[in-house]
């Protein structure tokens, strides 16, 4: 059993290595065209009408979902992956509560774009507003971002000088109180959460044409684009000094703070750059719910971020979106399991682990520093 | 239903019993740290499967006491006899599966020399597969069992009341907290853990065998896990296939808290949590526990970066 | 060389085939015809039909696909099909069902949520969508109160509920000290409030649990301290089974009263001994008092006997067949169908009010008794 | 890169200068009941090279970490050009002007030979995480900074332009001129220590020689006044060692300071300018080499102890 997985295994390795190595030897232009194409090919996902294709669509299916829902679902958790790689694959950070950011943006928008929000209404007592106001969805955007980061820090400025494993307990901590804090308290709605979440064109409504309740379509485009944008940024700051400091320190943070770099400085923005795109991911998340209640936040949805990185590739941005992709899709795709969906993705989960253990599409750095390993590893055991 | 208020008059009016209550509540806790402990005090990683080790152990006790027809509080020599074969089974069940978790999802890893987060990985996915296993084999629903034993007061100090109960299971988890600290120090076998807990390669060179050594923790964490099962079956009454998570969440904090890899620290940790989680609970509401848990957590580990009595299984006393 | 080029034009191949296939028809949804001139039509139903809660829901769906299934064996000529969406009670999974529900054309009525929070979530989107929700579980009193077009329920909210808990602790129980526990759900936390609201000063504490909670001992501390005569308890068997067993195994005996959510013989079953004489309120009727032959049908059906919120299934699922029989086939057909339903149904008189509520003078509150490891019925609870 | 400029040399401080760049003053050390260092003085001036020597256990390491910061003396204190040392975070006694180098090669295995030399450079960017994201804070280029335009495919060439363009109208961001300053800056350290050719590889790949000399290099790039070279030459082989003092020589010509501490008498006594000698934590010795040399504690210290033992 094992023998054939390995052998199975071995080929994949060989395949996509060999994939990877001639897409590199491609000219630049022509991998500009492949990326044209294939950013064009996302666009038009949720359209998918190609004969054949169609089988990949979630509402193919009895009783499937809706595909253009599902693919919103998954391009959320690609930025989530986008976010939670900066600090676990960049920064080399192990946080198990980062839905408490996902929940921090979603909060910030429903808090304070809601006309049903506790906090709107009071604003509204406070200054005398009318019943119908509330902060519009434009400003909620950078809100949101501002909060996060601010949370981030805030978690960041007293666990970071922490080590590995006890940050990895403090952050599950985190989320959790996140969690707790929005269930138990009347500012935020309690356990019945929060309705009527603002979108691009206000408050839910039928009217809404284009951000409407029902077409997922134009969300998913939307977030899609968000993603792209994204994608950029997170180069941009992967290919600076930034991004350089970053691997120092999870490389040796002793001596990365002896050639003067400031470890602490860092780690903190490594935080409140990941919080930040997981708030942005949580506020679109919460905008186009139009509802959202503290169960949504639960401490498994961190581990499954966790684990989205760590599968696809950590340090990888096209690891980690296949990561996301994959584990938000696959459940859906597959239905029918319904009871054993779980059982199936923890034993995937093993399997990638203990067959890929550098994630489907390894860092190129880390692939070669698992090689390595493997290689001194025989003296160590 | 407000939002937080504190209630000191329900603290500091019933202040004894609070603290008995907890400390009950916490020694199952530090018998489930000591496993997270041990595999942390050697191997440096956190054995997440190890929640659902403690979830096998208790759906185990379920099992026999069903299979010899366990009814609610039977007699004196049915009770030992049920408890005995609670112990005996539960602890076998989640010692072998503890060491299967090794075989399965860490050994192949070992070899690779892989980084940690890959361990915590596998570990989950391993975790996620056992509990969802039991998910659907026994239900979702909590599922009951006989109160084997009837509680009693054993007695009264002021308005605290103790019971037997109570007093079983912190007693218990005292006498195997040091059957495992004598254990680790004064036998052979203890003797080559702390060696491979202070060097492996070293241990290694002077003939420790190294797998046989962490199969050995393994287990070891797998049987006191057994035995905080059959003590939760008997102090709670119920368990359910998820039970693992939450409790080896708190569990693993109370080993942080103590100091992980200290075999004293798990328990210290243990207790304390516990006590934190009631006294937090009485003054506002079991909402708010695991926020004090936490909370409590991060002051420690900001002033005591290593928690109350600092890690490492063998250097402490080696 | 060759080969690279090749490779281009394969890729500006399939980049073309691509952009050809946008042309296609988004393949999801509109496959069947729908509406004109024929009889019948598709009913979505959606709610946790797995998971920890499916015990309280289960008998609903059976409830409701004993109805499909009467209603087609008497109308060959106008077949009506039920779908089911296993939403295991969550927002976040009943939301996406929700687009593909209002998307699929075919769909022309809801029935659901079966929980009060996969209802608020979804409320907007069916609303928008021009399709008719039936709950016959969801309880909450905030759901009829936001103006939602297209919610009703054909069971009572827990206003009714706890008030009529309330009395039942003041008259029948004559309690004196009560503890309120919720578990922080949406459901849990709003009954709490209004039984909170209908006793008044003689509450003496509260306390939340969690979910998923195995171990309440600082719930149970505090029940002590505070010498508790009788304990509310708002949420689910999950957790109130463990609970009220410890409760016991403690020494407390403080009369245990739950709400509809414990309507589940999974809480008895649960509990063990220490459920011993709890009482469940209800917005139900017990099935022998049902009306019909519903209880019988059941029975003969399912070989048990209908659980909670069987008959609301039942009555839910006949509020719409009756529509579709009528000759109903849009959506806001059925919609004005169900705002005019007026008629006696096998858990109470159906009509709604304008907000969706069924019509609060024909709701039953009945309490029942756990006697035997059975719950049993005790007696109706009077309002005033 | 541009022959013109001089990018090795230790840019010119414009505040007055000191002759003593680092001064150990009266330093004492006890760890428990260890007196590790008793009652150390000695200094560091500008531009020389100081060999810091003594048999093993002499205390060389511990008043390297007293030095660096690692350790806070018991009593007496060391100042570095008037600013004291200890109670600093490692990277603030960088920004000091002390760098340093380590015994057991610390580089950063995973990143290329011109990353880990770029990493050095970070306390001279400016620009930070919002820089790098939005740069906003543009300048004019002056004309050498600007974007080429060499290709002769049309389409290229047009892209080419385009930048030119957009680079004469908008000026180049702060963060882009840093992030090549630093690229630029890296690549000339590596060909200066010779190690240029395999600037792209991963750091733990590069050969034992190429990773020492990589770390010298890391330690230049971030323009230290006094750059610590902790046994340079263990594990090098004769003719390595050779290299390893011209390039030393090289480093002090380029205007740094050296404190090299040394177990290898010959190559101390081959490059240095001066020489303090310790022996179980106190000095006994200082002075030209020829003068320690000659100096009797010290023949006493190393007698029966071969010279280049490590």
């Amino acid at each position: 059993m094992t023998e054939t997985l390995r052998q199975i295994n071995e080929r994949r390795r060989h395949v996509t290595g060999g994939i990877g190595e001639r897409w590199r030897a491609l000219p630049k232009w022509q991998r500009a065209i492949g990326i044209l194409a294939f950013v064009g090919f996302l666009y038009y996902l949720p359209l998918l009408g190609i004969p054949g294709l169609t089988w990949f669509r979630t509402d193919s299916i009895p009783q499937g979902n809706n595909w253009a829902g599902v693919l919103f679902l998954c391009a959320i958790y690609v930025l989530v992956a986008f976010g939670l790689n900066i600090v676990i694959g960049l920064a080399g950070l192990l946080d198990l509560g980062y839905v408490g950011f996902f929940a921090v943006g979603a909060y910030s928008v429903a808090l304070f774009g809601s006309t049903q929000s506790p906090v709107v209404e009071g604003l509204q007592n406070r200054f005398g507003l009318s019943q119908d106001w509330a902060v519009a969805w434009a400003i909620c955007l950078p809100l949101a971002i501002l909060l996060t980061m601010i949370s981030g820090v805030l978690l960041g400025w007293p666990t970071l000088r922490l080590r590995g494993d006890y940050l990895a307990i403090v952050t599950l901590g985190f989320g959790e109180i996140i969690r707790i804090i929005a269930r138990n308290s009347d500012w935020t709605g309690g356990p019945q959460g929060i309705a009527a979440i603002p979108g691009p064109q206000g408050a839910p409504s039928p009217d809404n044409e284009i951000f409407g309740l029902i077409d997922a379509k134009p969300w998913y485009w939307l977030v899609l684009s968000v993603v792209i944008l994204m994608v950029f940024a997170v180069r941009r700051l992967e290919n600076s000094r930034v991004g350089r400091a970053w691997l120092a320190i999870r490389e040796d943070e002793d001596a990365a703070a002896v050639m003067g770099v400031s470890g602490f400085k860092f780690k903190l923005w490594a935080f409140a750059m990941g919080a930040a795109l997981g708030g942005l991911s949580g506020f679109l998340f919460a905008s186009r719910g139009g509802f959202i209640e503290p169960t949504q936040f639960s401490a498994q949805l961190s581990i499954l971020f966790v684990a989205m990185v760590v599968a696809g590739g950590a340090g990888n941005m096209a690891g980690v979106a296949l990561g996301a992709f994959l584990l938000a899709y696959l459940p859906e795709r597959f239905r029918d399991f319904s009871q054993y969906r779980t059982l199936v993705f923890g034993a995937a989960l093993v399997l990638v682990m203990l067959f890929a253990p550098q994630g489907l599409i390894p860092s190129r750095r880390r692939a070669r520093e698992l090689k390595d390993r493997a290689k001194e590893a025989p003296a160590n055991v | 239903m407000k939002g937080i208020f504190v209630d000191f008059d329900a603290l500091f009016g019933h202040l004894g019993q609070h603290t008995v209550d907890g400390l009950s509540k916490g020694s199952i806790y530090a018998l489930v740290a000591l496993g997270y402990t041990l595999v942390y005090g050697v191997l440096r990683l956190i054995n997440f499967a190890h929640s659902e080790v403690f979830m096998i152990g208790t759906f185990t006790v379920v099992g026999t006491w069903s299979v010899l027809g366990a009814t609610d509080s039977p007699a004196i020599g049915t009770v030992i006899l049920l408890l005995l074969a609670g112990l005996v089974a539960a602890a076998a069940v989640s010692g072998a599966t503890a060491v299967a978790v090794e075989r399965v999802a860490y050994r192949r890893l070992r070899r690779m020399n892989a980084p940690p987060l890959i361990f915590l990985i596998t570990a989950i996915g391993l975790s996620l597969v056992l509990s969802e296993a039991f998910g659907i084999w026994q239900g979702r629903l909590v599922k009951g069992m006989p109160t084997v034993i009837e509680r009693s007061v054993l007695f009264t100090i002021g308005n605290t009341e103790v019971t037997n109960v109570q007093v079983i299971t912190v007693l218990a988890a005292l006498i195997m907290m040091f059957g495992l600290d004598v254990f680790i120090n004064r036998t052979r076998y203890g003797r080559g853990v702390r060696a491979v807990a202070q060097d492996p390669d070293t241990a290694a060179l002077m003939g420790v065998n190294k797998d046989r050594v962490i199969a050995l923790i393994f287990l070891l964490g797998g049987l006191l896990a057994g035995a905080a099962a059959l003590l939760y079956c008997v102090r709670y009454g119920n368990t359910r296939f998820n039970v693992g998570f939450v409790l080896g969440l708190k569990a693993f904090t109370a080993a942080v808290l103590g100091g992980i890899g200290n075999l004293r620290g798990a328990l210290l940790g243990g207790l304390l949590l516990g006590v934190v989680e009631v006294y937090a609970a009485t003054l506002t509401s079991s909402a708010w526990e695991d926020v004090a848990a936490f909370v409590v957590l991060v002051v420690v580990l900001l002033f005591r970066p290593t928690g109350l009595l600092g890690e490492s299984l063998g250097r402490a006393r080696a | 060389m060759r080969r690279k080029y090749v490779r281009a034009l394969g890729g500006v191949a399939l980049a073309a085939a691509m952009v050809a296939a946008v042309g296609c028809q988004d393949s999801g949804g509109d496959d069947n015809a729908s509406g004109d001139g024929t009889c019948g039509g598709k009913i979505a139903i959606f709610g946790a039909f797995t998971g920890p809660n499916a015990g309280l829901v289960i008998p609903s769906l059976n409830g409701a696909k004993l109805a499909v299934k009467q209603h087609n064996a008497e109308n060959a000529n106008c077949q009506v099909t039920m779908q089911e969406f296993d939403t295991q009670g969550a927002a976040e999974q009943a939301t996406p069902i929700a687009n593909q529900v209002a998307q699929d054309q075919s769909f022309t009525s809801v029935i659901g949520g079966h929980f009060s929070g996969e209802s608020k979530a979804t409320m907007p989107t069916y609303e928008a969508a021009g399709l008719v929700m039936v709950s016959p579980s969801a309880t909450a009193t905030e759901l009829t109160a936001a103006g939602n077009k297209s919610f009703h329920r054909v069971v009572g909210n827990d206003s009714t509920q706890g008030a009529a808990a309330a009395v039942y602790f003041k008259n029948t129980l004559k309690s004196q000290k009560v503890f309120v526990i919720d578990d922080g759900s949406t459901y849990g936390a709003g009954i709490a409030s209004e039984v909170t609201k209908g006793l008044g000063s003689l509450v003496v504490q509260s306390d939340k649990v969690q979910t998923d909670q195995t171990n309440f001992d600082a719930t149970i501390s505090k029940v002590k301290a505070a010498q508790a005569d009788a304990i509310a308890y708002a949420g689910y068997t999950n957790e109130a089974a463990p609970l009220l067993k410890q409760l016991r195994a403690a020494g407390v005996t403080a009369k245990f009263l739950g709400f509809d959510g414990l309507y589940d013989p999974a809480f008895p079953k649960g509990a063990g001994a220490g459920a011993e004489g709890a009482i469940v309120t209800c917005p139900c009727l017990p099935a022998a008092e049902a009306g019909g032959t519903f209880s019988a049908d059941f029975e003969k059906e399912y070989g048990e006997a209908p659980g909670s919120y069987g008959a609301e299934g039942y009555d839910a699922a006949k509020v719409l067949l009756d529509g579709y029989k009528d000759g109903k086939t849009t959506r806001k057909e059925l919609l004005d169908w169900v705002n005019a339903y007026d008629k006696q149904g096998v858990s109470k008189y159906i009509k709604f009010t304008d907000t969706g509520d069924v019509d609060p003078s024909k709701v039953v509150i009945w309490a029942y008794e756990i006697k035997g490891g059975a719950i049993t019925p005790q007696s109706e609870i009077k309002l005033s | 890169m541009s022959d013109t400029e001089d990018l090795v040399s230790l840019p010119e401080s414009e505040a007055p200068t000191r002759t003593d760049l680092l001064v150990v003053d009266h330093v004492t050390l006890r760890f428990g009941g260890v007196v590790a260092l008793d009652d150390v003085s000695f200094e560091v001036r500008r531009g020389e090279i100081l060999g810091l020597i003594g048999p093993n256990g002499a205390g060389k390491t511990t008043c390297f970490n007293a030095m660096t910061g690692v350790y806070r003396p018991t009593s007496g204190e060391v100042r570095f050009d008037g600013d004291r040392v200890s109670g600093r975070k490692p990277h603030q006694i960088n920004r000091l002007g002390i760098a340093r180098t380590f015994q057991n090669i610390r580089l950063f295995p995973e990143m290329t030979a011109l990353e880990n030399v770029m990493v050095g450079t970070d306390s001279q960017h400016f620009t930070s995480v919002p820089g790098a994201l939005f740069r906003l804070y543009r300048k004019r280029p002056k004309p050498e900074e600007l974007p080429v335009v060499d290709s002769h495919n049309g389409l290229v060439r047009a892209w080419q332009q385009t930048r030119l363009v957009f680079a004469k109208v908008f000026g180049i961001s702060r963060h882009t001129l840093e992030e090549r300053a630093g690229e630029q800056k890296a690549l000339a350290l590596l060909r200066f220590v010779g190690i240029a050719d395999r600037a792209n590889e991963l750091a733990r790949n590069l050969p034992y020689g190429y990773q020492r000399r990589l770390e010298i290099a890391r330690a230049l790039a971030t323009e230290p006044k006094l750059l610590c070279l902790d046994e340079p030459a263990a594990g090098f082989n004769p003719a390595e060692k050779e290299q390893l003092l011209k390039l030393i020589r090289d480093i002090r010509d380029k205007g740094y300071t050296v404190l090299l501490i040394e177990h290898d008498m010959r190559l101390v006594m081959g490059v240095t300018d001066r020489i303090v000698v310790l022996e179980f934590g106190k000095k006994i010795a200082e002075g030209t080499p020829a003068e320690v040399r000659d100096n009797p504690k010290v023949i006493a210290a190393y007698l029966g102890v071969p010279a280049d033992a490590s």
